[in-house]
């Protein structure tokens, strides 16, 4: 299969849709050069930097018939817009009994690791699965990158799609026809026996490579991707568990009421996946700070592989531990 | 273009309906038979029937958490509206929303609004919509005195001037936003001017005369259809009630001379256009009884409706959150 | 002791403030008569509805040497406001390298159960526990509500002070000298040896009542009342699940990514707990949906006295399954 | 008030300053010596410079992204901010912050912002908390044309007309917003007309002569201190280089007629000032190049001080997060 990265294979899927589907169009205050030069300033169309007003409008111009795209940038700009968000997108369809339907897609970059520090780097998922009405999506591959752009866009609902600034010149295979990849559904991206790592985004691939590693000891490691994050394929995970009877978490948010802290929970609190449990769960996440500039303390902030090693090891001595 | 015999009638019609529907509410919430905030637009029905009257049903409106009257002059059904308020199945939302959620996007009326502003950049969507649909429909967003103090106004204001949406943006002054005197929270009254810095036509109008109101949005309105974009139109009335009830309706605070001179004949928005009518021979003094029994029913029948109508089932509780 | 109510325990502690220190003043869209009639309408003004610039004339007037007390109203009305919470409030002090101090306090009303459906019924607080860098404070009685405002307005950060919409006419005992509590420290409100519960604000109450019944049945109940979210009082909660080797979480937030979740990991990644844990953690949350309106569907979307007893009672059960 | 020669000459300087300390951070970035984005000012020194210029170091202002230049017209010492950008323990910040967020509440400067427009409401609390102090300080917010399609640019209007706070609204008006022409983003184009709605002063100046810039300021300023409220100062001027850059600048993409009439000495900020104080006899060209000199003296001085600042030790990583 050719590969592409995950910046081409998000162009790719937003040609793809706007070709197929008039309604589609999308708003940003950055210009797509391409897609706009293919699709015209009408529905490719440049905002003033006005949050609020273009979220608010991809709602109601998709409560009138419409699929907007809506391209916050960072996802810390949409935190001007986050009434819209709130107390409009999540809502909207539920308060109002369900008589219409608003297929929005918004979408901005996350993650650290650049040092732009505290406002540009963060990855505040969680914020947003606290919100009942929203889906979620959080791909870790250029091919889920493309099949799940799709999807959200072909979805009668709003959704979230963050693209994780860390893995966008990373390269990978994308069939090259029309293929989605449905919202809901977690892959298990390396299958294992002794402990179930749960990666999100780009930490999806830093697990892969701690497991890749650990595996020349014998410890063998299956490393789950969720993709969406609502909805969460909790089966997935909890099936995993019981097999392995010990959980890490990696993400790069602070753990407090985090997306891991959920995934923990979500684990726990079912009495078979419970019983299974041979070891405390852990969380492999961001420092509680606001993520420093200076490349060693940013360094020092975010998950890294000695960290993800590290946790996967108390796991294990956990088990002897809890005998 | 002067409106026709039936079209002033019905504008009548709606006024009385509007004020007999939110005044028959607090009744109802005051006996506890229906739940939740209420904030009746009293005294102020002439800016949305004067501007709903130049909408087709195809064209769109946002609203306020002060709903009830943009509602009905855009064409909801009160028998609906009735049943939300009384929290059943039958109700615009199927008793999910309440007073502060009502819409009818069947007819274009895309939904009350809790938060102060947020209707403006939904209603420049709907424009937005409007403009890429290319049928010359247009959008009417509400909002109050209080409502320009938020940023999504100047924002909203802003990209619809860039883009030329057809949108009216409506500023229903009422002199206050909850306690708050519109002079204690800007400096300039007169709201209109805000629309120089966005190179579009600023328009005031006396908000209690609903031929005024009526022939200020036509014009915005035709300018709109005509692609040359958005107007400001600022319509000046008053809140005859309190901001919101809940339980009891709260102590009247402000100065009541000021509201006896709003509420007398000569500026209450609904004597002035019936008087006008019956001074022009469209109606006699009994069909304005005849007008005023119907809607009486109309209420009554809306009550009833209501009150048939089952509460929602617990069991359904998690229905209408995603589709399919 | 003498006995008042929730809001006129808040009310006190803002004129005791305000006369301790002539560098508090406030802000809101909503007048305080008694206070502005003190105080004057200088220090106690009247602000336009603009709730992004009021919240961060706080953080400026803040950094400027005062300590402002910003009242958004309901919570719901912050949102509009949120960017200079999440990229300003949360991040200054540290992104500045700790340079200045940020007295301001945040307070609004949280929660649902009076039927003003899904905006105006919200509790985000883990939102905010989320972003590293905000203290946040949900008292549950008069005495609580009182003492931890003045340590709010006392502290020297930014402070979001969440006030419970179903408690505010509650009464209670409240010492009428000047007596601060501190953040930070959770309240036993009663012990118990069978099962711990945490209940958050109005459901401390609900757990308190349901403790009160099941005494009857011989099952001890252990409440615990944070009181105050970041900084969060882990210690006295794992302590007490190692005693009971159960715990049973009470929010009106829906569960997911919640404050609930947040206690749960924190409880089940600490060996010790983890090791003493009989059964699995449950929480007892809001359906995740926006708060409907209409009475039964509200009544069915936030937890109740036999949901709360229905956990306890899988706890138990939880203790015999997991032998 | 006529500029002192000391000052006028200090003006001079800052903007040489400024202008190399962004060439030269450039140059750093580019060899990874520094880290982060950087957003340079050149070009548009004369707007930091010639409003700084008539305030106090007890005066507040608050910056943007492109704060480089607002420090250093502000007093900042480019030595920690050049160590900031190295991302040091002697910075500013600690290292914590790098070029976005550099501040020195010392003396008045309360940090550049990565939001646009996030700056306003800080300064009009700064500027409140002037006004409550009643010593007569002001605050200064610098933001850019774009920022101008943000709400909080109006909410911020508004607030700090109603309670006449004492404060400068300075719009860097540089043609762009990242890649959009300030003219797709907006219809009218003196921005300055927004304040007639707020009944304040709006007053459009050419931001690249310093002594026009400095002498609306003042005008602002002492309105400002005598209590009578805010101004918006509309600075026109121009963004030579590149919006932003990480590892490399981005290609330009504008009309390069426009570039070089804008960096024209006819139009230069720099050369226009230097040219006056020449002509008028203040300076000599050798005075000017020494000047130029020991400016890129000063520079060599805070690279070497960077560059002997240790970088933070990880285990500081949770340090600074609460007051006590
Ligand atoms: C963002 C936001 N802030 C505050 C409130 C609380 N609130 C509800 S209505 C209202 C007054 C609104 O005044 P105005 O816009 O003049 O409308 P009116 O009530 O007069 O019709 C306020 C402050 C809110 N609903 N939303
Ligand atoms: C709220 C927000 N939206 C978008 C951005 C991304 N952004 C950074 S600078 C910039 C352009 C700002 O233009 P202007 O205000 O004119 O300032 P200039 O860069 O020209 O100095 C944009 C869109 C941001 N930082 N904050
Ligand atoms: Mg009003
Ligand atoms: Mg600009």
């Amino acid at each position: 299969m050719r590969e592409i990265n995950f910046l081409q294979a998000l162009d790719e899927a937003m040609i793809e849709e706007m070709q197929r589907d008039e309604r589609v169009f999308t708003l940003a205050t950055r210009r797509a050069v391409a897609l706009e030069q293919k699709f015209g300033d009408q529905r490719v169309r440049i905002t003033p930097i006005s949050e609020s007003a273009f979220t608010g409008i991809g709602l109601g111009a998709a409560g009138s018939g419409f699929r907007p795209v809506i391209h916050w940038g960072m996802v810390t700009f949409m935190f001007v817009a986050m009434d819209q968000i709130v107390n409009q997108a999540s809502k909207i369809r539920y308060m109002f009994g369900g008589q219409a339907d608003f297929p929005v897609t918004y979408r901005c970059t996350t993650g650290g690791g650049s040092q732009v520090a505290a406002q540009h780097s963060q990855s505040p998922y969680s914020m947003f699965m606290h919100l009942a009405g929203l889906k979620i999506v959080l791909p870790s591959t250029p091919a889920d990158a493309k099949g799940l752009l799709k999807s959200a866009i072909r979805d009668n609902n709003p959704v979230i799609f963050f693209e994780c600034s860390r893995l966008a010149s990373v390269v990978g295979p994308v069939p090259d026809d029309d293929v989605t990849v449905p919202l809901g559904v977690a892959e298990i991206k390396r299958e294992g026996r002794d402990v179930t790592v749960v990666g999100l985004a780009y930490y999806v691939r830093e697990s892969l490579a701690v497991a890749e590693q650990l595996a020349t000891e014998g410890i063998s490691v299956e490393v789950i991707d969720p993709r969406t994050l609502v909805p969460l394929d909790v089966e997935t995970i909890r099936t995993s568990v019981r097999k392995t009877g010990r959980l890490v978490v990696v993400d790069e948010a602070p753990a407090t009421c985090s997306a891991a802290s959920e995934i923990i929970a979500l684990v726990t609190e079912d009495p078979d996946t419970f019983r299974a449990l041979k070891a405390p769960p852990q969380r492999v996440c961001a420092a509680p700070v606001p993520v420093p500039f200076s490349p060693p303390l940013e360094q020092a902030a975010l998950p890294d592989r000695p960290r993800i090693v590290e946790a996967i090891r108390r796991a294990l001595d956990g088990a002897h531990a809890s005998v | 273009m002067t409106p026709s015999k039936p079209d002033l009638v019905e504008m009548l019609r709606k006024m009385i309906l509007i004020r007999e529907f939110d005044l028959l509410a607090i009744e109802l919430r005051k006996a506890r038979r229906v739940h939740g905030a209420l904030h009746p637009y009293v005294g102020e029905e002439a800016v949305a029937v004067g501007v709903c009257s130049v909408l087709k049903t195809t064209d769109r409106i946002t609203s306020t958490h002060r709903g009830h009257g943009h509602c009905i002059a855009k064409g909801a059904d009160i028998n609906r509206m009735m049943a939300e308020l009384f929290g059943r199945v039958d109700g615009y939302c199927k008793g999910k929303g309440g007073s502060m959620h009502i819409a009818d996007f069947s007819i274009g009326m895309l939904g009350a609004n809790g938060i102060v502003g947020a209707g403006l950049p939904i209603a420049c969507g709907a424009a937005l919509a409007a403009q890429l649909e290319g049928a010359g429909g247009v959008t009417a967003c509400f909002f109050g005195d209080g409502a320009t103090g938020e940023g999504e106004f100047h924002e909203s204001l802003n990209i619809a001037s860039v883009w030329k949406l057809p949108l009216l943006f409506v500023c229903e002054n009422n002199q206050w936003g909850a306690d708050n005197a519109v002079e204690s929270v800007r400096v300039v009254q007169d709201i209109a001017a805000h629309a120089n810095a966005y190179g579009i036509p600023g328009v005031t109008v006396d908000g209690n005369d609903v031929s005024a109101v009526r022939e200020a949005s036509e014009t915005a309105v035709e300018r709109a259809r005509r692609g040359e974009g958005p107007t400001l139109l600022h319509c000046k009335t008053f809140r005859w009630l309190f901001h919101a009830m809940r339980d009891v309706p709260p102590p009247e605070t402000r100065d009541p001379k000021v509201l006896e001179s709003w509420k007398s004949p000569a500026r209450d928005a609904i004597a002035r256009h019936e008087g006008d009518l019956t001074g022009r021979g469209i109606l006699t003094a009994a069909d304005t009884q005849a007008m005023r029994e119907r809607v009486k029913r109309d209420l009554e029948t809306a009550v009833d409706f209501a009150e048939a109508s089952p509460y929602p089932d617990p069991k359904d509780l998690l229905v209408d959150m995603f589709a399919e």
